[in-house]
């Protein structure tokens, strides 16, 4: 009954957004503050990713914001899944030798492979967020293969907090110098398309990407607490 | 080109129609993580490639690892 | 003719299609069912949808992607970054968002050891 | 001798007490004494200034200003006087009790700020110790924890709903004036419209009623007073309860006037005529339901309401003796009020906190002073002449009877009736009848409790005899409202209108008296018996099997309990539960479940695109 109401009630609303739909065309230019960014974008921030310039730098405050609903989600978790911890540990079996091996030896490769796309964020398609996920899923593949491994809560939690800090007192120092806005991206421009260019966008984003990952797998680190 | 994408749409659909009626809760996860991993394509297919990395790399792998260990800590098999 | 018709259809509108099919089917997993992991999944389903439609708005017909990587690249046309930013900045956040879901979802279970959203009475405010 | 410092004394005094409660009890309780003491013997020798303004702090742009006249000064005295006797009093009251730092941190608190409201001279400083009154009391009523809780919590409500009525009418005043002082807005306010002015005297008097407890409003009293510490309950049902009685003054007589205040309305239906007719309901159907009541405290707060009435129909009828009678009132009824509270305050203290009618009796041999406490003071309470309760009753009976209201005056009339009926049972299920067992061992009250009884029992007599004393100051207060002078004498008024003159009664008293004593002395001696030769002729029955203070009024019980059940607070518990299944109705909307709300959701995104659809906006 009540699914039949459902798709009888999201058919109708399909039916009104097709007629709706019509009249957004596909592939035309509908907004131009995006023009203006892909025009101005490299003079202003010098950097040759676009996005990133439109993330970090003229949208930097959101991306502040962004940052900080990951923490409270991470700290919400946290408390949501806080038990007192048994003392007794169950004895865990190991994982068969090639796993441990290849989990061992594919760590390291993912952690550069992580870091190289949140250096490079300015540069190619990728970044922060995206580098801060692979490192995360570094540690994943260590959790599921490489069992009894952990990183240390307290060394994640330093990693975090540091990314949080460098992020705000980055933007901070921007206000101070430039005395106009959060995030001024205060530093040489550079030369475009090298690795030190775009002034503060490539600081900020290593620091997003190491609060990223760290808090990911701080993520995967409570939600595993009690399964294993 | 626009056939591709198109087979690519009908089989993400058809995947997350596959995550409604499966019962097995894992099955579900792999089938939306199916979905992610095909709409990351069509980021690509977008010129996004940003997104597509995230959407692969979060969506696709993150965020299935956590619903996996999810269900790992309480029930697999939807009544 | 048929054909190129519906070709032409479907390069108009095969992006629309496949987003809302994903919102819809999402939505409809978060109606119908029961299961709060199975609701969890539909609303991941969904918010990729929406992803996915925001990026085909800012899509710009035979534009490239917004990154300045070789100089050739100059003279093209660019599609839209703000949708891509703003999409970024929501995958980020769904992934959050669906952990912390679920923590509660696991949390829920310990509670009640059950799963089913009807049969869980006492979680009314 | 400023005003501020005044302030600074009480609110200081009662955070120092607290601090001294953390290094020493003795020290704490010799302060509290001592704060109190001097902030009576301050207000005295403010005694006579008149008009004397002081901006003491600027709020929101807003100057507060404190300013004394007699009528600040006769509350000011009554405050701080019964205030200084219930700290005395809770010093032996109050020991070996837990959170006794709190309990005189807010019994000084509540003081203090009733001062500066009585102090204060602009609507805005009235309000902020208005609200700091009310939630000191609101803690300290709270104090003891279990039904306590749900008391005070019944008293805060109502206090809040009453003190955002008063809030509305202050914005309003602001809104339209521009100033709160309130000097400035008695000369400003009279250009106002009558409708204007009717929606303000409306608009306070729902703060003051539900203050003063006037009868739909009242609810909050019973139980309040039933549940507070006993040395708080005198300041709760002697002053602070009558600051509502100092709100209807003020906004009557000093902010409105007396000459528009007394023409509002038409007909029948004038405002006075209506608060009138509220208080003497308020007479009549608490001091009913009074004699219902088992419990010592719930039949004082329950008389407490009924005397409110008094006080209020004294005022509303707007004569000088009706609004002498009123104000003269509200004094008696403190003193006699607080001392009698004192006294169960006492026997709680002897036997353990027992409150209970029926289970007490035959106290006359072993409390003898609370007993003459407990008789003094019912006598004021009925008006039995030479105390105090029979003058300001006198002069209340005598305005209504001069003013031709009948109806009111056999309300009042009723009110003394029933006001007797209750009074007798109270001494008599106390001290009279036979004492049971346990209590064998009971002891006079200590001296710190005796004191401040005697000293009410003495105040009694004293403004019973020489009533001119208080009435000149009142007299005072009613010519500065613009009413004629009283011809206030030391032992009465002697004016056309109406002659007291307590010597001829002090006279007649005393001759009779005498001729009592002779004649018990001449007559036939009674032979003692004991108690058992007569009731059981000689068998041995326990003593407690024969207490006799069970069931007093019986029949009257029986007559009066249908139609006195508490209806007003069962319309409001009524009203609750109505409001509640309308919550829970929407309850049913909000259930809790996911589903239900994307339903919603969805049905609302369909109702957007069906309106679209049809109408193609």
């Amino acid at each position: 009954m009540r699914s039949i109401i459902s798709i009888l009630l999201l058919a109708f609303i399909a039916w009104g957004i097709v007629t709706v739909i019509g009249e957004i065309p596909f592939g035309t230019e509908k907004s131009r503050v995006g023009g203006h960014y892909v025009d101005q974008g490299r003079e202003e921030t010098g950097a040759s990713n676009i996005v990133t310039s439109v993330v970090l730098n003229y949208r930097g405050f959101d991306t502040l914001g962004e940052v900080t609903v990951l923490f409270v989600a991470a700290i919400g978790l946290g408390a949501a899944l806080a038990t007192r911890r048994k003392k007794e540990k169950r004895e865990i079996e190991p994982a068969s030798l090639v796993l441990y091996t290849g989990c061992r030896f594919l760590f390291p490769l993912i952690l550069l492979f992580g870091g190289y796309i949140f250096i490079h964020g300015h540069l190619t398609p990728g970044g922060g967020f995206q580098g801060g996920a692979i490192v995360a899923s570094a540690f994943i593949l260590v959790y599921l293969g490489c069992r009894g491994r952990r990183i240390s809560e307290t060394v994640s939690k330093t990693i975090e907090s540091l990314g949080g800090l460098v992020f705000v007192v980055v933007g901070l120092v921007g206000l101070a110098v430039g005395g106009h806005y959060f995030l001024l991206n205060f530093l040489p421009k550079g030369e475009l398309n090298t690795l030190f260019s775009a002034g503060i966008i490539p600081i900020l984003y290593i620091a997003i990407g190491f609060k990223v990952g760290s808090e990911l797998a701080g993520v995967i680190d409570h939600l595993m607490e009690e399964s294993e | 080109m626009i056939l591709v994408v198109s087979l690519l749409v009908l089989v993400m659909l058809l995947a997350a129609i596959a995550a409604f009626f499966f019962k097995d809760l894992m099955s579900a996860v792999i089938a939306a993580c199916m979905v992610s991993l095909i709409a990351s394509i069509l980021f690509y297919f977008l010129q996004a490639p940003d997104v597509a990395m995230a959407e692969a790399s979060i969506g696709a792998a993150l965020v299935t690892a956590v619903f996996i260990v999810a269900i790992r800590r309480t029930e697999r098999y939807e009544k | 003719m048929v054909f190129s018709q519906v070709i032409h259809f479907l390069q108009n509108h095969i992006y629309y299609i496949g987003a809302f099919g994903l919102i819809f089917i999402g939505l409809l997993i978060i109606l119908v069912k029961h299961n709060l992991i199975k609701v969890i999944i539909g609303l991941s389903i969904l918010e990729t949808g929406v992803n996915l439609f925001l990026i085909a708005v800012g899509y710009i017909s035979n534009g490239t992607a917004p990154i300045f990587s070789n100089p050739s690249v100059e003279t093209q046309r660019m599609v839209d970054p703000v949708p891509q930013a703003l999409v970024l900045t929501a995958i980020v956040i769904g992934v959050a968002v669906l952990a912390l879901a679920l923590s509660l979802a696991i949390r829920l279970y310990q509670h009640y050891g059950i799963l089913d959203l009807r049969q869980i009475r006492e979680q009314k405010w | 001798m400023s005003l501020e410092l005044l302030l600074i004394i009480a609110f200081g005094g009662a955070i120092v007490t607290y601090l001294l409660g953390k290094i020493s009890c003795r020290i704490r309780e010799g302060f509290a004494v001592l704060i109190s003491l001097s902030l009576v013997v301050m207000i005295a020798c403010l005694y006579g200034e008149n008009g004397t303004e002081s901006i003491y702090f600027h709020f929101l742009g807003l100057p507060l200003i404190m300013r004394t006249n007699m009528l600040s000064w006769f509350f000011a005295m009554a405050v701080s006087a019964l205030g200084a006797l219930s700290v005395i009093f809770s010093l032996n009251y109050m020991k070996n009790r837990e959170r006794t730092d709190f309990y005189y941190l807010m019994l000084l608190m509540v003081n203090a700020s009733m001062l500066g409201i009585i102090f204060s001279g602009d609507l805005i400083s009235f309000f902020i110790f208005w609200e700091m009154m009310s939630w000191s009391t609101f803690l300290l009523i709270s104090y003891n924890r279990g039904p306590a809780v749900a008391a005070g919590l019944k008293y805060i409500i109502m206090s809040i709903i009453g003190s955002m009525a008063m809030l509305v009418g202050v914005l309003s005043l602001y809104a339209t004036y521009e100033t709160l002082n309130m000097a400035t807005l008695a000369e400003l306010i009279g250009s106002a419209s009558s409708g204007y002015l009717l929606f303000l005297l409306i608009i306070f008097s729902i703060a003051f009623a539900i203050k003063n407890a006037l009868m739909p409003l009242h609810t909050w009293l019973p139980a309040a007073y039933a549940e507070a510490p006993t040395p708080f309950n005198g300041v709760l049902s002697g002053m602070l309860t009558r600051m509502g009685m100092y709100g209807f003054l003020l906004i009557m007589y000093v902010i409105v006037g007396a000459t528009r205040a007394l023409n509002l309305g038409s007909g029948l239906f004038k405002f006075h005529y209506i608060l009138a007719w509220l208080g003497a309901i308020t007479i009549v159907i608490p001091t009913f339901i009074a004699i219902l009541q088992d419990d010592a405290k719930k039949l004082l707060a329950w008389s407490a309401v009924g005397q409110g009435g008094y006080m209020i129909v004294g005022i509303a009828v707007g004569t000088n003796l009706g609004l002498s009678g009123g104000i003269f009132h509200t004094l008696n009824h403190a003193i006699y009020i607080v001392l009698l509270f004192m006294c169960v305050g006492a026997i709680q203290y002897r036997t353990g906190g027992e409150r209970d009618l029926n289970s007490l009796g035959g106290f006359i041999k072993k409390m003898p002073f609370t007993f003459i406490g407990t008789l003094l003071g019912i006598s004021g309470l009925v008006g039995i002449p030479l105390t105090n309760g029979f003058v300001s009753k006198w002069l209340i009976y005598k305005t209504l009877i001069l003013e031709g209201y009948p109806f009111l005056a056999f309300a009042a009339l009723i009110g003394t009736w029933g006001c007797i009926l209750y009074c007798y049972k109270f001494i008599h299920h106390i001290f009279l009848g036979q004492l049971p067992g346990k209590y064998q061992n009971v002891q006079k009250a200590p001296f710190s409790m005796l004191l401040p009884m005697i000293i009410l029992s003495f105040a009694i007599l004293f403004f019973g005899i020489l009533p001119g004393i208080p009435l000149k100051i009142i007299d005072t207060i009613g010519t500065s409202f613009g009413f004629k002078s009283m011809n206030v004498t030391i032992w009465g008024i002697a004016s056309e209108t109406g002659t007291l003159n307590t010597i001829n009664i002090f006279a007649a008293v005393l001759i009779v008296s005498i001729i009592a004593w002779l004649m018990l002395k001449i007559g036939p001696k009674a032979v003692s018996v004991a108690q058992e030769d007569t009731y059981a002729a000689g068998a041995a029955i326990p003593k407690d099997k024969y207490h006799y203070t069970v069931d007093f009024y019986n029949p009257l019980y029986r007559m009066i309990t249908p139609y006195l059940k508490d209806f007003i607070d069962a319309f409001y518990m009524k009203f609750a539960h109505w409001i509640q299944s309308l919550c829970n109705g929407t309850r049913r909307v909000y259930t809790g479940y996911v589903g239900n709300y994307v339903m919603y959701i969805v049905l609302f995104l369909a109702l957007l695109i069906f309106i679209r659809l049809k109408w193609s906006l």
